[in-house]
């Protein structure tokens, strides 16, 4: 075991953690529970929220602590009230914890003071947790609509116990949305970029504020393709299934949070994972580390036109794919992680494949960081764009490559090891910089860390089961599970519930954290460079539908028919 | 039989005007593509694409005349600019033998791109257009130069009397240097191709323009990239054998020096293009200034005869 | 490695161990449903028509997230993942598969019982070799769910009878 | 043929004269004034034409009116028809355009005076470029500074409008006129009388080069060439609309004549006097075309260009001094030198005018200059923004319009001099040029182009005899590109009359194309264009691609805002960020210019400072004159409203010729009258023209 992981895991240093925020708060805090071995729940009242979370995550010496999720539940069916957490982990050479500061609000007076002001990552989850649930943060500075889209009733939370997963409140279509975006500054002009936009990989909207090509002002807008993925967990899915939907949440780091839900359960079912399946578990997830940053590079190269890099990007990653392919079936959504172990074992030929593609990746990569960074007009164009300070990173509890681009040390694969990463050595390269530059070198750097770590996991690679036998996992238990994506941390905080069923499963992708810290990073630049700054961040996609017509008087949806389809092609295309 | 080479050359010309100029873009893409390892599209692709935009109906997002004309005016003048260059030794149709009027002539594609971006409230296509008329603003001086050193040294300024007038000194070709920059900033190649964006602005002006607007607009600017090239490589071409290439196979051989000139250019251009990243368009500014003020030496030894 | 082919020219084959789109060998499905439980997305579906007496079980490719966890969960084999990745269509319709299967007959009460023969049959067909009375499970095996619980109380009292007489 | 010139001065008198019994009636004085103005112009275009073969030729059309205290001699050669011809032309639009216009300006009252200092003021320029008297010309450019400063504080009730004209004031009298009466002191001096002051006795005598400053620095600060540019921008916008055209239109030409005049038929022109205005000429259209391009404001965008514009002329101007003071080969292309830089000045006169015109009619409909708010007028006004843009494409020097020829004259005087320092003043030309162009893009798709803004989606067209008034000068745009020839004859008058060469052999204008050729040019080298050809090749080429590809819109959608909806208002590029990068990089040359301007601003104002300083001395023991004096500017800005200065000064003339027109009040002279007279008139110079 390697030096710094044993200092990490030592249980002393955590309740040091635990004790210091129990002595300060002695009076508010009405319960302290350890739920894993590295899980604290402190239960305050709603009244002391920003005090006790502003007091963790500000603390002073604890530096790269963050808001790693905060989950609103609906338990009104077993305590009657709603119930709210705030997960914050401790990372860095600090420690390896997780606290969730827990409340109830009661069901009649369902309001709670905002910890937006003293700390803004808590922005998106408050607007959320008000938008699904009905919970009013009150003195949020941006109290505008997050997740739910315009037309929705007001007064219909649909993630609460008793909003049925298939009911469809009655919308009106025939208005067009009335999103309430920010007026624009004095002098200046709109520039919107999104939802569908070539350069974006996802359906967002920015509102940039221009003076001819600067970028004043930022105002953003997401979730255009909320598919509830949470309340089907709740209701329609068992545990196993939920897996698989876990998967699908990303097309791209689909491992990481299929590896977070699966290690979510894991902690709350007390299944212990056979030591070969963490480690190939650990394989998978970097070699969608691998995919995933190479995919970004050459993006960000294809972004200011250097096509030659965006093109060597995607041969290389070519080659990644390919591998996962041949050792899981499939390109993307491996399907590997279940809970409780793996899938597929890597047999004999399967590492052989492995190693060779490692080792000509690893030629082939540096040879492309060499040619794309002695190509003048490209750095140019990346070097001191999106500049994102280490206070603003922390700020809005930035993850990730992002986070590490502006100086944060923080990485939960070293911070908080699971999987196989307890056992391995690698090196968790920050740049503090701040700039479009430093991001891509995070990413650089990172792909050749990833390779050093799957060539060290196949040496070290034990025999045995690759999966664990389960049988029940108790109701009413809680628990986080988090991953390092390749955006960063991804945590999956989940409650058990009864008859194989989950009661509340929160997923919390590393874009969240990272989106809302974008419109600092992108404030002062130009436009030119709105795209690149976004591709920096690296945001995660959804994945696109089938044509739906949605009837704007009635409001139903139907699907086209092969002859509608080609009518309405031909039509749109011979403009009658 | 003056006539007769006259109407041959001409015929040619305008084939080569209005035809070479997509298969040229296709032999950049295929170039490109090799150059990124790639396979590649035919070299017939860009007639392709031309193809398909020319037989779509376009949408219109205003009824602007000023919008719905722009991809004519593009269109006929990038062919009327070209039509004035030399080819072999025959001007198809010599309405000026003038490098300015060329020049400006050219301009007007800039032009209708500016005003068909510029009359819509569309903050892209204001911005592609806005940038285009930054590129022309910084890149003109660098022009001037060049062709102000030419003047001093041929004391022309007919293009088909500079190549065979011109005297090779130390500010000749240095002028040369800067015309074939110019005429790189100008065809709009990357890394100066900030005016049609695709990845920032959506393409600038094009974002707004669909079906056979667009592909008008785009044959026009292949045209333009076509005589800007084409006027490069008759500088190019012409001296060396201006002095063997008498009567009518002269002027074919010249016509084969220029087309062959033309597609190295091209070549060359091409291999640049893919390794390297698109600029932004304060960077260029930047670097078009700086050219400009070092170009005043080549004016100033050129004043002085070297 | 050359990256690009002539696609769809040239044909594109996938690795062995490709999960492609699943299909049901209709052959040997037996409509036990396990498929269906084992799915997350909704993709198989079973249904019953207990008036014409047949079971459904619908496939439905569109929806499919080629997790192959159906493929692990069929006893027979019937529901595999082939290497197809070609499901591009311009009619949805065309994604899905249908097996349509008999229900069984209860041969007492003439309903139709929640399980097809084939299921009935291959349950026989694996039954173990042990000290219990095979025919006795046949027999029982074949009725519905309401009539084996009668004959089952029946027995019980005609037992107990017998005890007690 | 001075019958016609006669004529035209009585017009200009009449309409003086018809105004004042009308003065109850605000509308139709001004109406009546300008017909009779018109009319005038007709006549001075008659004359101009009419004098057209005589000049051509090479003679002069000389004549005296004796006036009995005094004679006024003409003198009416190639330089003074050209400016003539830009008078007329101009003042003919003007006047159309004028009546309908000033009902704009109707809050102010006083239609009469407007039209009394109108017709002064166009008169006084006409006598200037046709007298051959330097104490009649120097008295003309006074009356002429006068009454413009007048006409450009109109908008008495603004602040700036004030202090821009007070500016001018203060600057014309300091830097232009004191130097022009000191020369005409010391020529006074020299001659001894006022017979000897006439051009041709002045042209025998041998002068110094202190003569070559003086009339620099008068005809310099005049045309608003930098640093002596910096009231311009802000005393032409002050101005209404129709007379901004006329100051920037005819005024400011009237220096390049006096220049010419002074300098090359008085003194004689000397290599190092035409390196000077040509280098001034590159400074002044790099600097007030670049302060151009990040104008915001209507008027100020077109007041700046017209230094940038006169940058042109001046460096044609200069250019020509030069080579034809190099002689030899030279002297002949010197000649089209300064033909290209006359051309630009007609057609500067032409397009600027119409320019003006086009943002008046704006300001007509929006009460607005501002182009940060304007936008969409083209649906709304569309031949204003026909004319608009003809005039926009003239001035950036796009074949085929006017512009572009003198443009490319230019070009050809300074790129093929041979001579390093012009060929760069040449390339600053055409680096300006695109400048230009980006200016007048912005300035066309600001106001025209796009949706309509809050503020203008009410416009309508502006009145018919506004957009008659444009049209005569658009079509005038578009016949001096297209038909060279029916101006360079003309053009080459003064340089052929100067260097005594046979122009033919360098340039020949046939019908409509242009062949220049100059010294050392290898053959089959000449250069040459074809404007027509050009026209012809570009409208086959748009009819056939329109015939291929018929341009008719069936589905009109709305503009593409990536999927989430824009308030139009906001999806728009601000006239204030265009070619913001541009102008950041080039910041610096702003600062420079600043401080060049504020040089010249602080040497005026120093002078001015002194000058009272040393009055106040002077005049201490006469505390009346004193007060009235020293404080009379400070007095008439802050009281401009009330009094005027103009108008206690002219009143003694004013009251008098009140009191002439009293007999003709009971006349009933209505609109209608006006206008059969109107038409009498004109079959009058008819008449006289075909008798001739």
């Amino acid at each position: 075991m390697k030096e710094w992981a044993r200092k990490i895991t030592d249980d002393e240093v955590r309740e040091r953690y635990v004790s210091e925020v129990v002595e300060r708060f002695k009076d508010k805090i009405m319960r302290v529970e350890r739920n894993a071995s590295n899980q604290w729940i402190i239960e305050i009242n709603r009244e002391d929220l920003p005090e006790v979370v502003g007091y963790i995550i500000n603390h002073p010496e604890w530096k790269e602590t963050q808001l790693s999720t905060m989950v609103g539940a609906d338990e009104r069916p077993r305590r009657g009230k709603f119930s709210m957490i705030y997960w914050i982990s401790i990372n860095g050479e600090s420690g390896d914890i997780f606290i969730g500061i827990k409340t109830y609000i009661p069901e009649d007076d369902p309001k709670f003071p905002a910890v937006t002001p003293v700390h803004p990552g808590a922005n998106w989850y408050e607007r959320e947790v008000k938008d699904l649930l009905g919970l009013v943060p009150e003195g949020h500075p941006d109290p505008r609509r997050l997740v739910l889209p315009d037309d929705w009733p007001e007064g219909v939370y649909p993630l609460r116990k008793d909003f049925h997963y298939t009911d469809s409140p009655k919308r009106d279509f025939t208005d067009e949305t009335k999103y309430p975006y920010k007026e624009p500054p004095k002098g200046t002009a709109v520039f919107p970029l999104g939802p569908y936009h070539v350069a974006l990989d996802e359906p967002g909207h920015f509102r940039l504020y221009v003076k001819g090509e600067e970028i004043v002002d930022v105002d953003y807008r997401l979730f255009y393709q909320h598919r509830g993925i949470e309340k089907i967990g709740e209701n329609r899915l068992t545990y196993d299934q939920v897996n698989f939907i876990a998967e699908r949440i990303c097309g791209i780091c689909g491992t990481a949070h299929a590896l977070a839900y699966a290690q979510a359960i894991e902690a709350a079912g007390e299944i212990d994972v056979p030591e070969r399946a963490e480690y190939i578990r650990t394989v998978m997830a970097e070699i969608e580390r691998l995919h995933s940053h190479l995919l970004n590079l050459g993006l960000a190269c294809h972004d200011v036109g250097f096509d030659k890099g965006f093109m060597d990007a995607f041969r290389l990653r070519e080659h990644v794919m390919w591998l996962a392919e041949r050792l899981t079936g499939n390109r993307k959504t491996y399907g590997m992680v279940v809970i409780g172990g793996v899938r597929r074992d890597f047999l004999e030929y399967r590492r052989s494949m492995i190693e060779r593609v490692i080792r000509e990746l690893k030629e082939n990569f540096q040879k492309w960081v060499d040619q794309t960074l002695s190509t003048k007009t490209f750095v140019k164009r990346c070097e001191g764009i999106g500049i994102l300070s280490y206070k603003d990173a922390k700020r809005w509890s930035t993850v990730g490559p992002f986070a590490r681009g502006s100086g944060r040390d923080l990485d939960a694969r070293r911070d908080h090891p699971f999987a196989a990463y307890k056992y391995l050595d690698f090196k968790v390269p920050i740049y503090k910089e701040g700039d479009v530059l430093a991001r891509c070198l995070v990413r650089a750097e990172e792909i050749l860390e990833s390779i050093w770590i799957i060539e060290q996991a196949l040496d070290e690679i034990p025999g045995g089961d690759i999966l664990a036998e389960w049988r029940e996992i108790p109701p009413y238990r809680e628990a986080v599970g988090f991953t390092e994506a390749p955006r960063g941390e991804d945590v999956h905080y989940v409650i058990t519930g009864e008859g194989n069923r989950l009661y509340r499963w929160r997923i919390r992708a590393s874009t969240y954290n990272n989106f809302p810290a974008l419109p600092d990073a992108m404030r002062g630049n130009t436009v030119a460079d709105a795209v690149l700054i976004i591709a920096s961040m690296d945001p995660c996609y959804s994945c696109t539908e089938r044509v739906q017509v949605v009837d704007a008087k009635s409001g139903k949806v139907r699907v086209l028919t092969e002859k509608e389809l080609t009518e309405l092609s031909r039509k749109a295309s011979r403009g009658v | 039989m003056e006539g007769y080479e006259r109407i041959t050359f001409s015929f040619i010309a305008v084939c080569l005007i209005l035809f070479l100029p997509p298969l040229l873009d296709g032999i950049a893409r295929k170039i490109k593509a090799k150059v990124q390892l790639r396979q590649g599209a035919s070299i017939f692709q860009t007639y392709y694409d031309i193809m398909t935009f020319l037989s779509m109906e376009p949408v219109y997002p205003t009824e602007r005349l000023s919008f719905r004309l722009a991809p004519y005016i593009a269109f006929a003048s990038a062919v009327s600019a070209a039509l004035v260059l030399p080819y072999g030794k025959v001007i198809p149709v010599s309405f000026t033998g003038d490098i300015f009027v060329f020049l400006y002539v050219l301009a007007m594609v800039s032009i209708a791109y500016m005003i068909g971006g510029f009359s819509l409230n569309n903050t892209y296509t204001n911005t592609g257009a806005n940038r285009e008329m930054m590129i022309m603003l910084s890149i003109e001086p660098v022009l001037g130069v060049a062709i102000g050193t030419f003047a001093l040294n041929a004391h022309t300024l007919r293009m088909g009397a500079i190549p065979f007038a011109v005297t090779f000194t130390v500010s000749v070709l240095l002028a040369y240097a800067l015309l074939a920059y110019s005429v790189y900033v100008e065809g709009g190649f990357i890394p100066f191709d900030v005016a049609e964006a695709e990845q920032e602005i959506l393409e600038g002006t094009f974002c707004e323009y669909s079906g056979y607007l667009l592909g008008i607009f785009k044959w026009a600017l292949m045209i333009k990239r076509f005589a800007l090239l084409w006027l490069l490589s008759s500088f190019i071409s012409i001296p060396p054998i201006r002095n063997v290439a008498n009567g009518t196979l002269g002027g074919a051989l010249i016509l084969i020096t220029q087309l062959i000139v033309l597609f190295l250019l091209y070549a060359g251009i091409a291999v640049i293009e893919s390794m390297n990243a698109r600029l932004r368009i304060d960077h260029i500014i930047r670097k078009n200034a700086g050219v400009f003020l070092c170009s005043l030496a080549v004016l100033a030894l050129a004043a002085l005869g070297w | 490695m050359a990256v690009t082919l002539k696609y769809p020219f040239v044909k594109l084959e996938a690795p062995p161990e490709y999960r492609g789109v699943p299909h049901i060998n209709p052959r040997l499905c037996i409509g036990c449903g396990a498929c269906v439980q084992a799915c997350p997305a909704d993709a198989l579906l079973r249904i019953d028509d207990y008036e014409k007496g047949t079971r459904k079980i619908v496939l439905d490719v569109g929806r499919c997230i080629r997790c192959a966890r159906c493929d692990e969960a069929c006893p027979t084999g019937a529901i595999r993942m082939t290497r197809t990745f070609e499901v591009a269509t311009l009619d949805r319709n065309d994604h899905i598969e249908v097996v349509e299967l008999r229900l069984h007959r209860c041969p007492n009460c003439g309903n139709y019982t929640d399980y097809t023969e084939r299921a009935l049959e291959k349950a026989l067909q694996i039954l173990p070799e042990g000290p219990f009375d095979k025919d006795e499970i046949r027999k029982k095996a074949a009725l519905c769910r309401n009539c084996r619980r009668r004959l089952t109380v029946d027995e019980t009292i005609e037992a107990s009878r017998e005890v007690v007489e | 043929m001075e019958e016609l010139f006669t004529l035209t001065v009585i017009l200009y008198f009449l309409s003086i004269l018809a105004v004042l019994p009308l003065r109850k009636n605000y509308r139709v004085s001004i109406r009546a004034g300008h017909v009779l103005t018109g009319l005038a112009s007709i006549s001075l275009l008659a004359f101009t034409i009419g004098a057209l073969p005589e000049v051509l030729k090479g003679k002069a059309i000389e004549f005296t009116y004796n006036l009995g205290v005094a004679k006024i001699p003409f003198h009416v050669d190639g330089l003074s028809l050209i400016l003539c011809l830009v008078l007329g032309s101009l003042g003919l639009a003007t006047s159309i355009y004028s009546p309908r216009y000033m009902e704009f300006y109707e809050r102010f009252g006083r239609g009469w005076l407007y039209v009394v200092l109108y017709s002064t003021f166009v008169l006084s320029m006409v006598l200037i470029v046709t007298t051959s008297n330097l104490l009649w010309f120097v008295f003309f450019w006074e009356v002429m500074t006068f009454t413009s400063y007048v006409l450009m504080v109109w908008e008495n009730d603004e602040e700036y409008v004030r202090k821009a004209g007070w500016k001018y004031f203060v600057t014309m009298h300091v830097a232009s006129t004191l130097p022009l009466i000191i020369a005409l002191a010391m020529l006074y001096a020299k001659t001894g009388s006022i017979d000897g002051l006439n051009f041709d006795n002045l042209a025998t005598l041998h002068l110094g080069s202190l003569y070559y400053i003086l009339f620099l620095i008068g005809f310099g600060s005049k045309a608003g060439v930098v640093p002596l540019h910096f009231w311009l921008p802000d005393a032409h916008p002050a101005a209404p609309s129709n007379v901004s055209a006329l100051l920037s239109g005819a005024m400011i030409k009237v220096a390049v004549y006096g220049l010419i005049r002074m300098t090359c038929f008085i003194l004689r022109p000397t290599e190092t006097f035409g390196y000077a205005v040509a280098i001034l000429g590159t400074i002044t259209l790099t600097v007030g075309t670049l302060y151009a391009l990040k104008q915001t404001d209507a008027k100020k965008l077109l007041a700046y260009h017209s230094v940038g514009q006169m940058g042109y002329i001046w460096l044609g101007v200069g250019a020509g001094i030069a080579l034809m003071a190099k002689g030899g080969p030279w002297a002949a292309f010197g000649a089209i030198a300064m033909a290209a830089g006359l051309y630009h000045l007609v057609n500067h006169a032409i397009f600027k005018g119409l320019l003006f015109l086009s943002a008046g009619s704006v300001l007509y409909r929006t009460h607005t200059r501002e182009l940060n708010i304007l936008g969409g007028l083209a649906e709304l006004m569309p031949l204003t923004a026909l004319f608009t843009f003809i005039a926009a494409m003239s001035i950036a020097g796009e074949p085929p319009f006017n512009g572009f020829m003198s443009k490319w004259m230019i070009y050809q005087g300074t790129f093929l001099s041979g001579n390093g320092l012009l060929v760069f003043c040449g390339v600053m030309a055409l680096f300006i040029s695109a400048a230009t162009l980006a200016s007048f893009v912005k300035f066309y798709t600001t106001a025209f182009g796009g949706v309509p803004t809050a503020l203008t989606e009410n416009a309508e067209e502006v009145p018919a005899s506004m957009l008659l008034g444009k049209g005569f000068l658009a079509a005038l745009c578009l016949l001096f590109g297209l038909i060279p020839s029916s101006i360079i004859p003309l053009l080459l008058a003064p340089g052929k009359t100067l260097t005594g060469v046979d122009l033919s052999g360098w340039i020949s204008t046939k019908y409509w194309l242009v062949t220049i050729r100059a010294p050392r040019m290898p053959s089959g080298g000449e250069t040459y264009f074809n404007p027509w050809l050009l026209v012809g090749v570009l409208g086959v080429l748009v009819v056939a691609m329109l015939i291929s590809y018929p341009n008719r819109p069936k589905r009109v959608v709305k503009v593409w805002t990536t999927g989430e909806p824009v308030k139009h208002e906001h999806y728009k590029l601000r006239a204030m960020h265009y070619y913001g990068p541009f102008e950041e990089y080039i910041h610096g040359l702003y600062h420079s210019g600043e401080a060049l301007s504020d040089w010249g601003s602080s040497v005026c104002s120093t002078t001015v400072k002194g000058y009272l300083t040393l009055g106040r001395t002077l005049l201490r023991w006469a505390e009346k004159v004193e007060r009235s004096v020293s404080s009379a500017g400070r007095w008439y800005v802050e009281n401009g409203k009330e009094v005027y200065l103009d108008e206690a000064v002219a009143s003694p003339f004013i009251q008098l010729i009140t009191g002439l027109g009293i007999g003709l009040e009971e006349v009933s002279l209505n609109y209608d009258l006006l206008l059969v007279i109107a038409a009498a008139v004109l079959g009058l110079i008819i008449l006289i023209l075909v008798g001739w």
